[in-house]
This record gives structure tokens, C-alpha cells and sequence, in this order.
């Protein structure tokens, strides 16, 4: 007996649970499981480690030797920021019960954790799990954006803008997809965007956001004929490769369960980035003669990303195909974003996670079927009524990170400025900014 | 006294020091520098964008020598360096009115 | 019905079990539960993880070129040390019984792990995962001190301090507070110090022990005046953020068991560590001009320091206020150091985790308190007991780590001598010592 | 009651599984353990983890500036492509069931996991988990080889060489021990090569294998005297440290349960590893007069891959007695295959791996006697029995591996060659091969 | 034939390079040097200690040029490299006896 | 003028750096080189393996002063350089025909 049954929000962010027949799978209302609580507690420290230091090495590689503090400092500080907001009040926003605005907004009845012990459970494990496995994620996507506008933006204005966009595009947004808001089961259209791990909820937002973040800040100076190749590769490689493994955290850990569902999703989130960097490093070695080392880590996580929201809906096959689409478009997406549309979107924020997110997302309706491997449709919805629902998921939140992006950067533009004066970004951020060097070797 | 500067390939750079101890000359101050010439930088391509690097590693050899040495130093220098393609490098010969060994306060060609 | 109960020495290092109402949580004697074994062998890697590379990597980043081998081969030599060490028979003097004397010294019953089999137990788990979490412990420890005496000590001397210090200050202190000695409970001072992650144990131990050495070893040559900046911040902040990472086995592990106390005690843990790294950065900010990426990350550990002891014990709160003061304090006390006391603790082991554990042992006295969202005081105690119990705790280990500490370094100084010559130091111990260069690039 | 039970196929890959005298540990067939599953995730984030970065680091440190980023792709290609074929068919090579030729072969039943779902067991973990773990073995075991041929193997020869040996090595191996086939019990050896986490499946393949490819490869340009010191020790060690917390997840994963038989396997894993880091260091300082870190973590290697095979098999006393031994015996082999030999096995994988592989896997022999604190010896089993099937086992798959990767290297050399040209070799493979540097500070 | 050593700020590399080009010099060597002056290094502030940094990061070119050319270049490099703030920099010249250009053995202006 | 060159133990530039100062030499630009001399390399040992190393990390000197202060500078490094021990390093003495400030166009000995 193999069913997917749609569980309200108590039952957490993938959404979904899998149940196998017997009573060791059994999930009764209020009693711990602590198999479970020990996967979600490793895969908390997993997804921790994603950012601090896994992407910020791999971004902190790819910048100029002048600039690969300010990178670390970047995902640094708002990894601390978006953790005291999140126990502030961006959990309730995102995780609570709005109440009549439940569509929309969590409310304000868990701010600062109130009413939540150490033995309150959500689902079968603590809510003190739960809030720090959704807390991880919370820190890493505003530190996805940090890749656009690396090397150029003032100090003060990341922290404001990580701030208000946490706010009114993060909570939000977990709110509607795993918060029992609009687009969950039962609101807005019907059976619920699936989104297992993120491919909206992260990778949509920030990629998006991102993309506006790098034209209201503006290009790097000399972009694109004067910038210099990544400084330090190696610290790239050894990031890429920490987001690899906290990603097991990331995906298989928000099955919220240590039971086979954890293991499939781990499965096809693994072959996902393999394949996809294969296909990387396979067009680069084509078409550019030479496969790199920078190209087959950026296919990692274009496959990553790719495999976030299907992770939980899809089979060997979903997982395999994601990585072959997603290395492929992200691949193909990369120079367009930069070239044709002359977005200086400098760590390519958009062209991998947002596309790769959003192909994902779309993948998800299809592969999520049985024949094709897949863990089952929504009862009575067919192929197509999921592809509607996941490309209306999209653009819903799409369009309200694009539009509260620009708004956000707009009034910072006119308050403190987004952008360092010319001689700093010419100096360098590290020294200027932060008052240090990156190597006195 | 002369000083030699020379402008080499880094991986020819143990030839050169062994052609010159050949010779007789057993001191050298090597260091890497970046060169510009007609052996052009080269494109990388990370994710589908060109950059230019316009200087290519090189290593530079500073060598002080007898007058009387000049000539050899630089021959030894040319057949040790050379690989007959562009960006060989170069040899630059200098005037040096003094040396002195800091250790002994010796001077001169005994400095060397 | 929630409640703490203490349990005895067999009951672990944390000395403190969480209990919630179902039969799930029961602890039986000798029934193993799976799960809590799952969340500690997983601590276990988290913890080693912290000093092999974290605490090395951290250490190894601010000092010179030069030396940045010589520290890392100091917390991996130490590592290994600590660990055979811990088998033969620290592990012995700390956890086993002391019979008659077990007051003071935990004896040689468990010498070599003596009558321990893979199927014995401790509490629910089995003692060999018991054995190897606490051996994380003691390897950290003596690292710690590493930071007060880099770029100067002899390695010989580094191993026999470390290797007479284990024996002589961390196991007797492991035993008198974890291991039923006469700091815990029903022992010299009533309801015992309450030490839930190793405040005193590791902390207060390492930190005035640190004090101690800086003052014998003595000055760096120039100091300090002519010390040079951290040679790599970049390696500073990848050992940071592992250390972080690494503390959620150290602090959420130290529950020993996978629930709503590790959970309770990893959010508190976090909040703590992210809130203090604002506290650094904010100051530094205000005072000196530019937020630097080292300072955020020594506020990062100034937090988690402080919350160590307190972990198992406060809400969210009492994280919140760790960090604050965590942050201020050692923010405070590191140029007070330095400076005032014009005392060379290179890495400022003193003034970050030795001020860091002592403010945090205060602290759970405080945020202990139900009423300031703790988990609650010992039965019939109240503030005030325990204020005065952890502060006896404090003072009583901290004299004996330092006089002991004394002790050795004297020994040593008068027999193999504790500096290397000032020619190695100026060549750097890099070369001198090891026969190595940290990178030739 | 203590009783080893060797298991069928079914039980995976360590064959052992470690008895319990109470029904919480009653192995039922169909009921999965989430506790057990909950560290088979672990482990295999944690396995993963020492290739992706670990291993990489570890070698990328050893080898020259121009090359590190080459051997950074090595590593990381070779992972890729690893995992693909894993999924592929090489999991259905190992694990499947070959029918009549099972003791050969595990047959074509599994490929691309067919006919396994999320709820499908192996054992009482689920199929997907184990396939996930087991396949970080097969990610690592061709990234050791690759120390044998750094800094001037052809990337192609690399991939093709991966591939095939990957074939024809590495899932017959695993298949004949861990997948019931004909050195497991019952099979050709009677009771069965014990080998707990892959002392051959793993080491000495890659060991003899990398004395193959060193030879057929040729030795670097200038061996032995022109060849320069690691260009990073601070990346080895980095490497080396995530080696031996991830190593945690070999050999205690390799139980397959979260209990003693994982906490016993992790503490000798880890008592062998800093022993044999002692004894290196020692014999360095007592020989060469410095005792180096890259000397004390190559140590620290050659514990773990002696410890391996034994892991499950013995007491803390086997674990240091494998330490001592490993330590020493890997110590003098490394120079005598370089200068006695005169192989150019450059990051020494054969006297390392293959060298402790095969000591740890007689050692198994002697110290799983109970009197050494051993689980015990197969029924009715001497130890002179349990020697010679172990050096049966040795034999065998060490010739295996000799002849077929001799096969294939030559394969290759006559068809798209092994070796870079000469110009290649000495401009680097970094910007020559993937146009990148590793640095650009 | 002179060597012209010029000490400027090591973001002005690209200009000074092309503006060299431009009055057709196309060879240079150029490396990373730490400068001391009246521009004074800083203070890097650690955990409240501070650190003297004196010595700034410049970069250092050489440029072997004939005689005649030795102005332009001059000029070429002030005008590039000037930003008009303390730590400009400076431009030495030095005479030069030989050049060699190592692949081919030309010699003098021709190998430069 | 004279362009100074001196090459030194690296532990010794601060001292080097100061004793110029005190003679009112406010302007230098070091650089890290690798010297081959009397004073050998040495061999690191890794895993059994002998590597050596030829060269020792050096740092180099340049420093542009007016002639008349030429003697005095360099007794200024030897006194500060020199420990008395093989390797201590060389200074060189090269005639130098111009020093411009790139800033103010100021040349000659103002320039320095
Ligand atoms: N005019 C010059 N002054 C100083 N260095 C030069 C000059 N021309 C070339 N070089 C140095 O010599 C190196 C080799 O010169 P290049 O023109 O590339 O090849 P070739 O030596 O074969 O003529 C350059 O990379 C640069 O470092
Ligand atoms: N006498 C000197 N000899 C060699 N290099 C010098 C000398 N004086 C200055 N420099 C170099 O020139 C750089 C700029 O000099 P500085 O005095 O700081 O400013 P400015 O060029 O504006 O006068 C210094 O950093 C140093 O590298
Ligand atoms: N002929 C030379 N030309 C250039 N540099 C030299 C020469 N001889 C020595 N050096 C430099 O001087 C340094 C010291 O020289 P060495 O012979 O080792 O000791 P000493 O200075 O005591 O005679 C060398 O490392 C090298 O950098």
C-alpha cells in the first residue's frame, strides 16, 4: 500500500508524508518520535552548514581577492540576522495560524516562540526541531540573493534589504506553500502548489529577487570586459561541495521523517546533481574546449536546485531528468542572462537557482507519476492540472518578489544608497568596508 | 659589475639556475612577476563569459656578475630559457656601480 | 507535566534528562534506545568536526604565515593525544567509579574501557557512544588552550602540558561536575553546579588555564606593538562557521537523548551564537568604525560559550541574553586582556571562552527560572541557591585549573623549557619545527 | 548474551549484524527502524563528506599550484560519473541477485533501482538508504586511486578508466564479499572473508590498482628529485580532518544500526586513527628530527584504512593494536615503493590504502578473538582459519584488480592515450586541461 | 636603451598598460610589491588591538624602452596612473646596457 | 641618484625599514623573492621523499635615493641587516638617470 496523503499544516513544510503499511509509521497526534527528531536535528546542522561556510565559500571563491571578505561577511551577518527575526517574529509569520488572514499571513501568536516548550511537537517531532530545520532555510535563501550584488553593494544596505525582504517576501511565501497559506492545499488553487524542499519557496524568490537586486544596484564597474576570472577556485570547489552534503539536510530532511521517504528523496536529489553536473561539464567541454572546475560545481547546484521541490514526488527517473534539464537550462540560461539581457546578476543567482527552481517545479507534475517512477498525483488531478497549479504557483510568487524586491531597493536607493562610491569598489570592499584583507600570505 | 635581468618561462626556471651554476655563478634572486609581450594573456571562460587575462607568469632572475662573466651568464641564460616559441622571455643587462655583502661587508666583485 | 529530574552519575554529563508524558520517553534500565543513540554517534562527528578542522582552522587563520602549521599541528597532535589518552585511562578518573574517593577522582575500574562491551549501556545508550561523545570533549579542550600560547611555545612542551593537564584539571573536573564528583548533585555543595554543556568543564577550565600559560610562556616577541594581523580571515571564518555547526552535537548532543531537551537546547544554542555576533559586530561597528568579518565571528563563539552551560536549562529568552551579554562581555574583556592586563593570550582563549563560560554558568541560574521561559529550577531552590552554587562551582574549578596549570608550566619550563628560542620564532615555528611552509603558491 | 550472527545477502554490506538480548533489537523482516535509518542517513552524508571535499582537499594539498584544481575535477568527476553508474547498473553488479551466477555477478535484476520503491527494506532500513550509502563507497574507492596518477594523467583517461574499473573491479569486489557472492559465507571460503567496511572491497583494490596505474602511467616529469613539496598542507589537513569525521560513517555505518555495533566500531575507528597518527609523528620525529603535520594526518589515513575491515569485528584493544601497526607498517612502506620500488604511486595510495587495507584485514583475523577483546571468531572457527580465508580473500581480489586495471590502462593507452604531452605536464593540467588557476590572489 | 621602473597603484594596472600600448610599447613585466611612503599604511583593528600594516600593496612595472621612446612612456604612465592622491607613486629610469630577446637572439631595440 | 637594492632576510625588513628611516629615507618598495646563495636551500622531508628546495624566501629592497645619501643608506641595512650569518643578503648599487612623483610631476631628488 503506497498513498501520498496531503496533511494539513501541522504536519509541516514538504507538505507530504509518506506512509507505509505498518505501525511503526503510524503518526498519532501528539506522540515524539525519536527517530525522527534525530534526522531532523543532523539535518539541521546539515542545512546550517550549506551556508556558513558552504556557499559562502563557493560565492567567496568566485569574487576578487579584494572582495572575498565582504562575500563571507555577507552570508555571515545575514545568517545571524535572519535567525534573531526568525525566532522574533518571522516564524509566526511564516508557521502560525493567521487566523482569518491565514491565506495570506501566519499572525503574530508565535513571536518570540510563545507557547512553544521544549515538548511541544509539530507532527511527531519537537517544535523546537521544527522551527530550527525552517529556520536553516530562512538564513540561506536571503544569502542566495547576496550573489547578485557581490562585489558593489553597501554593507548596510544588504543587512536593510535582507531584513525587509525576509519580512515581506520569505515569511510570506513559506506561509502560502508550507504554512497552510493560498497556495496550499484546499486555498487558492485547490490541491496545492507541491513544492517538496524549496524550489519556490527558496529558489524562485531569491533567484527572482535576485535578478532585480543586480539591475537596481547596477552593473560591477568594467563589467563585463574587465572582471576578473574567480580568485580562489579551490575555496569555490570545497563550498560547491559542503552544499552538496548539507543538501541531503535540505531535501531529505524535510520529508520531516527517517523512513523511506527521506531515502528517495536523498536518492533523487543525489543522482540529480550528478547528472547535472555531467551535463555541465559535457556542453562546457563542447562547446568551450576545456571542462572546468568552476563549470561542473555550478552544474551541482543547477541540479540541486532543480530536484528541491521534486524531491518528494519523484523516483530515480524524476531525478535523473531533473538533472539532465536542469544542467542543460541553467547551463544555456547562464551567458543569455549576462549577455542578452546585460544583467550583471554577477554569481548568476537567477540563471541557476531561479530556472532551476522553476524547471524543477514544472517537473515535479510530471515525474511525480507513477509510470514514470514517481510517488503519485494529487487524488483525481491529472498531469495537467498539476503542471496549471505549479506554473500559477510560479508566478504568484514570482511576481510578489519581483515587484517587493524593487520596492525595497527603491526606498533604500533613497535612504542610505544600495551601492559603494566608485574609489571603494575600485579598493575593495574587505579593506574599505570590513577593515581586513583576505590573505597577507 | 653588471646586473642581468632576466625575464624567463617559470617552468624553465631550474634549467637556468643550473646552466648557471655551471658557469660558475652561484647566486640569484628569482621572483614571479606577470608578463605582458607578444606571447598574448589567454580567455578562461567560467559559465559561458570570457575573461581577459592579459598577463601571462613569468619569473624574473636578478643576477649581479663580474663584468667578465656578463657574456656568459647571458648565453647560458638564452640556451637554458630558450624553447624557440613565443614568449620566451627576455634578458636586460644593467650598469651596477657597487655590491656589498651585507654578512662580511665585502664589496665588489668578491659581494658576489 | 514537564519536569527535570536529576539523575545520577549514570545519567551522563548533562545530568539532566527532559521528561515528557508518554511511555515513548521512559527510561528503563538497560533498554537501548536507537534513536538517542542515532542523535549522539551523529553529535559524536560534530563534535570531533569542531576541533579537527574547525577550532584549528579558526586558530590557524590569526596568526602569521609562518606559524599557521605549527597550530594546526598543535590541535591535531593534541587531538590524538586526548584520545588515547581518554582510552587508557582518562575516561577512567572522569566516569568510572571512585569508590570511596569518587568525591574527588572517578578511579580505575574503567581503565582501557575494562568491562565495557559493545552491548553495554549508558542510560539508554550504549557507553562505547557515551565513551566517544565525552572524548570529543576532552580533545576540545586542551585545543582551546592552543590559542593562548601560538607562534611561541615548544611543540614538546605543547604535548606534555597538554597530556599532564588532561589528567590533572580535565578529568578530575569532568568527574567532580559530570561524573557524580563533589560538585554535582548531593555533593560538596547540595544541589550541585549546573553545567549542562561544559561552561565550567571545558570553558572555565580552558579559558584560566590559557591565562595562566599566556603569563608563563610569555609575550610574543613584539607584542604589541609588531604583530601582524590574522595571515587568513578566510580560514578564520571557515573554522568559525564549523565550529557553529560542530556546537549543535556539542550543546544539543549533551541532552543524550533525540527530543524536545535537544531541540529546546540546539535553539537556545543558535539564538544565543547568532545574537552575540551581532552584539560583536554591532560594537565594533559603533566603536572602531568598520563591522569586520573576524569580529563577527569571535562574537559568534563568545555566544555559544556562554550559552554552553545554560543550554539544557533556559528558554529562548535566556539564549537571547546569553548572547547579548555573551557578546558585550567578551567584547569588552578581549582588549581589556590584552591591553589592561598586558597579558599576550594570543587568541584571546581567556577573555572569549573563559569570560564567555563564566557569564553563561551565571546565567542559568537566572534564565533556569520557568517564569524567564527555563525549564526550571531544582526542587525547593531558589535563584539565589543557585546563583551561589554556580558561582562556588566556577570558583572552585577555576582555582584548581589555575594552580595546577602553574604547576605544570613550571615543571616543564624547569626541565625541557616552554619557548623556543627567538630565532625560531622569528623564522617561524612552521620551518623550524615541522619542516614545512603553510603554502607555496 | 553476545552472539555474532552472520546475515545473507539481504543484510548488507558488513554482513554482521550486532545482537541485543532484547526485542527492541529483534531484526523482524518488513519493519523498518527509523532510529537504524535515521544513522544510515547520517552515514551517508558523512561518507559522502570525505570525498566531496574531503579527500579532494587531502590530495589537492599534496600536488603542485598548477595542479590542484586538476585533481580537485578528478575527484569530483569521478564522484559524478561514480554515482550515475551506480544507479545505472553497477548497484545491480553489487547487490542484485545474480541467480546462478550470483557467486559472480548480482545479475541485471536492479538496474536503475528498478522494482525498488521509497517503502522497499533492506534489511530494516529502507532500500533507497542503503543504496545511497553504499554507493559513497563506490564514489570513494576510484578517488583514492587517483592519488596514484596526479599531475599528469589525461582528464578523458581519467573519466574512461573510472568508468570501466568501476565495471570490472570495484562491483565484482563488493559483489563477491558484501553482495553474496563467492567470498562471502557459504561461498568459496567457506565461512566467508570478513571485511566490516571495505579493508578490501575498498582499500586494497585501490591500493594494487593505483600500483597499476602508476606504473602504466609513468612517473612524474623529474621523479624523484625534482619534484616540489605539497603546495598547501593547510588543504591536506583540512582534508584529512573531514576524512576522519567522515570516516565515522564508514565504519560505524557500516553496522547498519544505531547501536553498540556502531558505537564499538566508531570507538576503535577512531582509537586506531590517532594512534597511528602518534606513531607516524613518532617515528618522523625519531628518524627525519621533525615531526610534521603532513606526516601526523598521513598517519592518521593509514589507521583508518587498517582499522576498516576490523571495525566490527574488534575491542578498543584491536583498534589501538590496528593503530600501532598500521602506523608503523604504512610508515616504512611509503618510502620503500618510491625509492625501492621506484613507483611513482605520487600521493602513495598503495602504501597507504593498500598497504593498511591488507594489515587491517589479517589483523581482523587475531583480534576478534573475545580474549582480545574481539566479538568473536566464526562458529567452530580458529584463529588460523580465519587468517588463511582472509589472505584468500586478500589474494584474490588483489589479482583481480592487478590484471584488469592492467587491462584496461593498456586499453586506453592504445586507444586515446594515458598521458598528457610533456608541455602539458610541465605548463600544469590546471590551465592547460580546464583553464582555470587555482589561485589568484 | 632605458628600463623604466614604475611604482603605481595596483588598480591603475589596466590603464597603465593600455595607455602604454597605445604609443606601441607592448611589452612589460610587472609584479606585486608592498610600498612604504608618505602615504602611510594603516591600522587594521582586531578584537580592539590594533595592527600596524606599513608597507601598502603597488604595483611594480618594468619596462625596457629605446631611448627615444623613454619620454612618451614616461608622460603615458603619469598621465595613467596619476589619480592626483598621496601614493601615486613614482617613475624611476635606469640606464640599460643590453637586451636579448631569448628566443631569437636579437638583440638591443630590436628585442624589446 | 642611485636606485638601492638589497636583499635581506625577511625578519629583517622592519629593522632595515627603520634604520632608513632614521637616516630620513621616507620612501621604499619591498617585495617578497626567493634567493639562491651560499646559504642553501634545505630539504623538506615528506612521507620518506626528499624534496629540495632551492631557494629561501628573501625580500628585496628598492630603494631610489640622491647620491650623496647612497653610503649612508647602505650602511644603514647592513647594520640593520645583518645578523651575521650566511644568507644575510647583498646590497647593489645602480646608477639611476631620473625618479619622477607620479602625482606632482616632481622629479629629480624632489621626487623621492
Ligand atoms: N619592453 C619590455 N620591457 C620589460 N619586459 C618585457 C618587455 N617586453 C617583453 N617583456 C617581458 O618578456 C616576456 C616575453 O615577451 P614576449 O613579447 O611575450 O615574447 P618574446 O620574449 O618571445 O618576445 C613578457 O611576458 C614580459 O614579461
Ligand atoms: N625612495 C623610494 N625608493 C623606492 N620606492 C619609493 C621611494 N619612495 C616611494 N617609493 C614608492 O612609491 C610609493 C608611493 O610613494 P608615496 O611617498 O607614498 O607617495 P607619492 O608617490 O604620492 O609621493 C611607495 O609606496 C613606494 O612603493
Ligand atoms: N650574484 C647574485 N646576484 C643576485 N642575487 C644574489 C647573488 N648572490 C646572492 N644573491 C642573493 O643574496 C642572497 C644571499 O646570498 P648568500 O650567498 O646565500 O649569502 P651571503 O649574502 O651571506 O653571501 C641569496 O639568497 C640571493 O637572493
Amino acid at each position: 500500500m503506497r498513498a501520498i496523503l496531503k496533511c494539513g499544516s501541522l504536519m509541516g513544510p514538504a507538505g507530504l508524508v509518506f506512509m507505509a503499511g505498518t505501525p511503526a509509521f503510524a503518526q498519532e497526534g501528539g506522540v515524539l518520535n525519536g527517530a525522527n527528531t534525530a534526522w531532523i536535528l543532523t539535518s539541521t546542522a546539515l542545512v546550517l552548514f550549506m551556508t556558513l561556510p558552504g556557499l559562502a565559500l563557493f560565492y567567496g571563491g568566485l569574487v576578487h581577492t579584494r572582495n572575498v571578505l565582504s562575500v563571507l561577511m555577507h552570508c555571515f551577518a545575514v545568517a545571524c540576522l535572519a535567525s534573531v527575526l526568525w525566532l522574533a517574529f518571522l516564524y509566526s509569520f511564516a508557521f502560525g495560524d493567521g487566523g482569518s488572514a491565514n491565506a495570506f499571513f501566519g499572525g503574530f501568536g508565535k513571536i518570540f516562540l510563545a507557547g512553544v516548550a521544549a515538548d511541544s511537537l509539530w507532527g511527531d517531532i519537537p517544535e523546537t526541531v521544527f522551527f530550527m530545520f525552517q529556520m536553516t532555510f530562512a538564513i540561506i535563501t536571503p544569502a542566495l540573493i547576496v550573489g547578485a550584488f557581490v562585489e558593489r553593494m553597501k554593507f548596510s544596505a544588504v543587512l536593510w534589504f535582507s531584513t525587509l525582504w525576509l519580512i515581506v517576501v520569505y515569511a510570506p511565501a513559506a506561509h502560502w506553500i508550507w504554512g497552510g497559506g493560498m497556495l496550499s492545499d484546499g486555498g487558492l488553487l485547490g490541491m496545492g502548489v507541491r513544492d517538496f524542499a524549496g524550489g519556490i519557496v527558496v529558489h524562485v524568490t531569491a533567484g527572482t529577487s535576485a535578478l532585480v537586486a543586480a539591475v537596481m544596484v547596477g552593473k560591477r564597474r568594467g563589467f563585463p570586459g574587465e572582471i576578473t576570472p574567480p580568485h580562489s577556485p579551490v575555496l569555490t570547489m570545497m563550498g560547491a561541495a559542503m552544499l552538496w552534503v548539507g543538501w541531503f539536510g535540505f531535501n531529505a530532511g524535510s520529508a520531516l521523517t527517517s523512513d523511506g521517504a527521506a531515502g528517495m528523496a536523498m536518492t533523487v536529489t543525489h543522482i540529480s546533481a550528478a547528472t547535472a553536473s555531467l551535463v555541465w561539464m559535457g556542453l562546457e567541454w563542447l562547446r568551450y574546449g576545456k571542462p572546468s572546475l568552476i563549470g561542473i560545481v555550478t552544474g551541482m547546484v543547477a541540479g540541486l536546485a532543480t530536484v528541491t521541490p521534486a524531491s518528494g514526488f519523484v523516483g530515480p527517473l524524476g531525478g535523473f531528468v531533473c538533472g539532465l534539464a536542469g544542467g542543460a537550462i541553467c547551463f544555456f540560461a547562464t551567458p543569455w542572462v549576462k549577455h542578452r539581457l546585460g544583467i550583471d546578476d554577477s554569481l548568476d543567482v537567477f540563471a541557476v537557482h531561479g530556472m532551476g527552481g522553476m524547471t524543477g517545479t514544472m517537473m515535479t507534475a510530471i515525474f511525480a507519476v507513477p509510470a514514470l517512477g514517481g510517488l503519485g498525483l494529487a487524488e483525481g488531478a491529472s498531469i495537467g492540472d498539476h503542471l496549471f497549479v505549479q506554473a500559477a504557483g510560479i508566478v504568484i510568487v514570482a511576481l510578489w518578489s519581483v515587484v517587493i524586491s524593487f520596492v525595497i531597493l527603491k526606498a533604500i536607493d533613497l535612504t542610505i544608497g544600495l551601492r559603494v562610491s566608485p574609489e571603494v569598489e575600485t579598493e575593495g570592499l574587505d579593506i574599505t568596508t570590513h577593515g581586513e584583507r583576505g590573505y597577507s600570505l | 659589475m653588471k646586473l642581468i635581468v632576466a625575464v624567463i618561462k617559470p617552468s624553465r626556471l631550474d634549467q637556468v639556475r643550473e646552466a648557471l651554476t655551471e658557469i660558475g655563478i652561484e647566486g640569484m634572486t628569482a621572483s614571479e612577476v606577470k608578463g605582458y609581450g607578444r606571447q598574448k594573456g589567454h580567455k578562461e571562460i567560467y559559465r559561458g563569459s570570457e575573461y581577459t587575462v592579459n598577463f601571462v607568469p613569468k619569473v624574473k632572475i636578478e643576477i649581479a656578475v663580474a663584468d667578465e662573466l656578463a657574456e656568459r651568464a647571458m648565453q647560458a641564460i638564452r640556451d637554458a630559457a630558450g624553447t624557440g616559441q613565443i614568449g620566451d622571455g627576455k634578458i636586460f643587462v644593467l650598469p651596477m656601480e657597487a655590491a656589498v655583502r651585507i654578512r662580511t661587508g665585502e664589496s665588489g666583485n668578491n659581494a658576489l
